[in-house]
């Protein structure tokens, strides 16, 4: 496993510029995540429309594997029905599990890619230490739906 | 070069390889590795010779006994204690601060007080006197850094009020490496009538230390870091400051005498030594120090300064690279932070450590002094008797891939 | 017999021969040798994966980590916690509970609350409560024994009312050997609604104990009784206790933000750790609890209860040696504290000593325990898994020794 | 050496029957001292009349050792002026050395036997960690001496 694996362009590219980094201006929920021991920070917003996530930001600081992956979270759940991100964080999570002995397949371009470009955050599970860093905004996530149900 | 390269072979762990490759350890600031003599001490002498201390009359406890108390005498003559009732053994240098702050300032901070320490202080000699600060009312106060990374003496000096208990400030910092002149600040200290602690953590397992010059009235350090074990550290104190503090945990071995409602303590420094202490693990300091004395801490110092002096140097001809610490190696020890570009810190320590540079990467326990620094976190190599310049040449030759795989320069 | 004499031969120290004679290691209690598996778990730790924890991104430093909470999983497991979060690293026994009277009692005992204690606690579950009475106002009651050196549970139960905020009471005497029916008093504790610290640095290590049956809500324990390294030990508590409990040290690895004046804390139990923890030592802790599983800790409490029943019918014929503890080897661990006629238990220690038998004598952190005794001192042999009846008979005829020397009988 | 040699008849005869062990009804002076690690204790009490030593307690509890030591102390200094008290206890101190070479014999009965009685207590030298024991008692008469000279 090359470090190349690791830091693939699409990870480098949403690292850089990151999508949907601009705060709402009117949010349904919002959930504030930090990893005590790398210092990593990620904050969701979402607000909600029919059901749906009509918009979203994720906004932080820290490593190019948490903020890429903040940043294609956004991407991947915009206009999802809350269900459905549900699913997606299992998928995630799934993905993410080092006991998990599936090859998903490393390339997010081919047909088929159920993650899509978040695909590319495969290659961290084979730094264990790194892979709290990949889950932070989605564990944030979660905090944010858990919200939406609470009110 | 500074001549210590045959000592490497003295230490286990870099005689590994990680992933075919070999071992460039480069964060003894967070804690060093162990050479055999001190695994073989501590090893022996469970074999042989293994009691508690203090409590038998019967062999084995006795020559634990003499052996414990031998390693007292044998780290208060590293620092060159006047005798070894001046020193303490706790837990670390965290435990032996938190001794310091609830077991002196507890007992002697007023309202209205004020703790000078420093903007580059570690955790370690922060947090205690915050807790200390809010039980008794007294303040912190700070000493600003100087943009070359230098303690700003003339602020020290601005602040240094009658008002002032006590001043603490780290021997060396463990993220810059910048050495404070602590004679000077203990002038100054001295002038006021405030108590000087020494956070000598990183200073002692690195340069020459005489508490008889130094000025301080604490100064607490790690086995650790200093090619000993983990799990002991110790207290030095004037005795009369000892006299002045408080045990900060009872129970067995710190008193004189116990009744059921009220107790009175043993003499210093038994006091502060609540319970069955770190045997083994004194023994094994003593071996640490003894393995430094024998190399020589002047040797020590001039070889990281060799070290660091070769990094830095280094480490300026690479683009988009940042250090962070003084330029001049004579105020500073062999401890560098950097960042690179945009790279994330955490980024660079995984890409350096897959090509066997182990370097940490994170706040370094002094989070005040990364907002002073205006970055969430630095890479940060350094320095041990054990490292050679081929470790700073994979460190610069790794950094090389850092910089290809994120693009940079 | 119960079959454990193979064991002995994993202890290094019990192999030598002291003055001509083999070890008749009989203070335990005090501290346990230690086997070859904790030993070379420590130093093969040392030599291929040691670095500091909860630090670096590199291989050295996920590997001493990964090792580090696995020793935490490892002696949760030991005592059935259902979550390795409940357990924090302390430096001891000692340690631990002065973390629960400061860190616990410091912040929710208030004036006219009582800590109801016993007439048998060792210093370490006495003085830190001294201390944190002294600073909040609370006072300290304490649970009489009856005449064959149980608790007297009926005392106990007319001093627990609505004050009682805590009961504190060991799970062994280290000077009599008994065991209080911890279940039974932590339903009483239950009912006035008062938080229950068992000192288990006796009990852990000899008998199976389960933290989902016992009752208390807090267990600490020593690795270095069990045969373990000096330098860690365990405290165990409830979840929603240890939420309410006030970190005692400050420092590193403790906290989740630092600011110049105020910080937060990290989750449980990581606030309770600060600076670096004993890392190898927590390695060696899980390399004797592991130890202790392979024997079984019912058979560790068997032989115990073997030899204990042994010696006592021995000493029983030994005129003029008198037995504090009870008789009855179900109410008792294998501690067993004697004097003979008028020799003082230093020179019976020092008479012992010389027929390769070692005791310990004197008040063994427990002097309101020998005001109750009406005795100065003891003399106490205690036995572990390494110990046969051959020690006991050696005892025994060390005895002898001692009463022609000394005139008696 | 043989633990005859520790527990000689002398040391058990004043252990049994300590010599001085009444609290004296005018004292000049009063120390007492305590081994914290042990837990022995020894009092003592000097009257002086004419620069000497007029009368002598020792009152305390420990081991045989200490206690023996006490009492032989009593005898060995009652009659004797201050300046031969503090030379005795040095004399004493040096027999305790570990480190002291010369053989001062171990009879207490031979002609020539500077210490008396106290010689038996030579044996103890082999025991390091009983010597504080021994030494305990003249620890504390040196502090009593030190009061007289103070007032
Ligand atoms: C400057 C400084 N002070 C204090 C400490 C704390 O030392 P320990 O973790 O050994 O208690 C450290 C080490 O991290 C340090 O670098
Ligand atoms: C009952 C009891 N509690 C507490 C302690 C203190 O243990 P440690 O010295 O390991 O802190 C001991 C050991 O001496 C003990 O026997």
């Amino acid at each position: 496993m090359s470090l190349e694996e690791l830091y693939r362009e699409v990870i480098l590219d949403h690292y850089r510029n990151p999508r949907h980094r601009k705060p709402l201006d009117r949010a349904d929920a919002h959930a504030e995540g930090v990893n005590p021991l790398c210092g990593d920070e990620v904050t969701v917003e979402l607000a909600v429309t029919d059901g749906r996530i009509s918009d979203v930001a994720a906004i932080g600081q820290g490593c190019s594997i948490s903020q890429s992956s903040a940043s294609m979270m956004t991407d991947a759940i915009l206009g999802k029905t809350v269900e459905e991100v549900r699913d997606l964080i299992q998928r995630f999570k799934a993905m993410m599990d080092i006991d998990h002995e599936a090859d998903l397949g490393l390339d997010p371009d081919r047909p088929g890619a159920v993650l899509g470009d978040l695909e590319a955050l495969q290659g961290v599970r084979r730094y264990p230490v790194r892979i709290k860093c990949a889950n932070l905004p989605w564990t944030t996530l979660a905090q944010a739906l858990d919200q939406l149900s609470a009110s | 070069m500074s001549g210590l390269e045959h000592l490497r072979a003295d230490f286990p762990v870099l005689q590994r390889e990680i992933g075919g490759k070999p071992v460039h350890f480069l964060d003894s600031a967070a804690s060093s590795q162990k050479p055999t003599s001190v695994l073989e001490a501590m090893d022996d002498f469970y074999r042989c010779c293994y009691a508690n201390v203090h409590r038998g009359a019967y062999a084995l406890s006795v020559e634990s006994t003499e052996r414990y108390e031998a390693a007292r005498s044998r780290v208060a003559s590293f620092i060159n204690a006047s005798d070894p009732t001046q020193v303490a053994f706790a837990r670390g240098a965290t435990s032996a601060l938190n001794l310091i702050a609830h077991g002196w300032g507890g007992e002697h901070l007023r309202p209205g007080d004020r703790v000078l320490l420093t903007e580059m202080e570690h955790h370690a000699n922060l947090v205690p006197w915050q807790m200390v600060a809010a039980r008794t009312g007294a303040r912190l106060d700070f000493v600003p850094l100087t943009d070359d990374y230098r303690l700003d003496l003339e602020a020290l000096e601005q602040k240094l009020d009658d008002d002032v208990a006590v001043v603490g400030v780290t021997g060396m910092s463990n993220v810059l490496g910048t050495i404070p002149p602590i004679p000077r600040i203990a002038e100054a200290a001295r002038t006021v009538g405030a108590l000087l602690v020494v956070d000598g953590a990183q200073l002692v397992p690195h340069q020459p230390v005489d508490v008889q010059t130094l000025g301080a009235d604490f100064l607490v350090f790690s086995a650790h870091k200093m090619l000993g074990p983990t799990g002991i550290g110790a207290l030095w104190g004037r005795p009369e400051r000892l006299e002045e503090m408080e045990p900060y945990e009872g129970g067995g071995e710190m008193i004189a005498d116990v009744q059921l409602h009220t107790s009175t303590w043993a003499a210093i420094p038994h006091r502060f030594e609540a319970g069955t202490p770190p045997i083994a693990e004194a023994v094994g300091f003593a071996a640490a120090v003894d393995y430094l004395d024998k190399v020589g801490m002047d040797q020590v110092a001039a070889h990281d300064a060799d070290l660091t002096a070769y990094a830095l140097q280094l480490l300026a001809e690479i683009p988009h690279v940042t250090v962070y610490g003084p330029a001049d190696v004579d105020a500073r020890g062999g401890v560098i932070s950097f960042t690179m570009a945009d790279v994330h810190p955490h980024d660079l320590a995984t890409i350096l450590d897959q090509q066997g540079v182990s370097v940490r990467a994170g706040h370094h326990c002094a989070k005040p002094l990364m907002r002073r620094l205006c970055v969430p976190a630095t890479a940060r190599a350094s320095f041990y008797v054990y490292n050679t310049r081929t470790d700073v040449d994979a460190l610069v030759e790794a950094l090389g891939v850092a910089s290809r795989i994120f693009g940079v320069g």
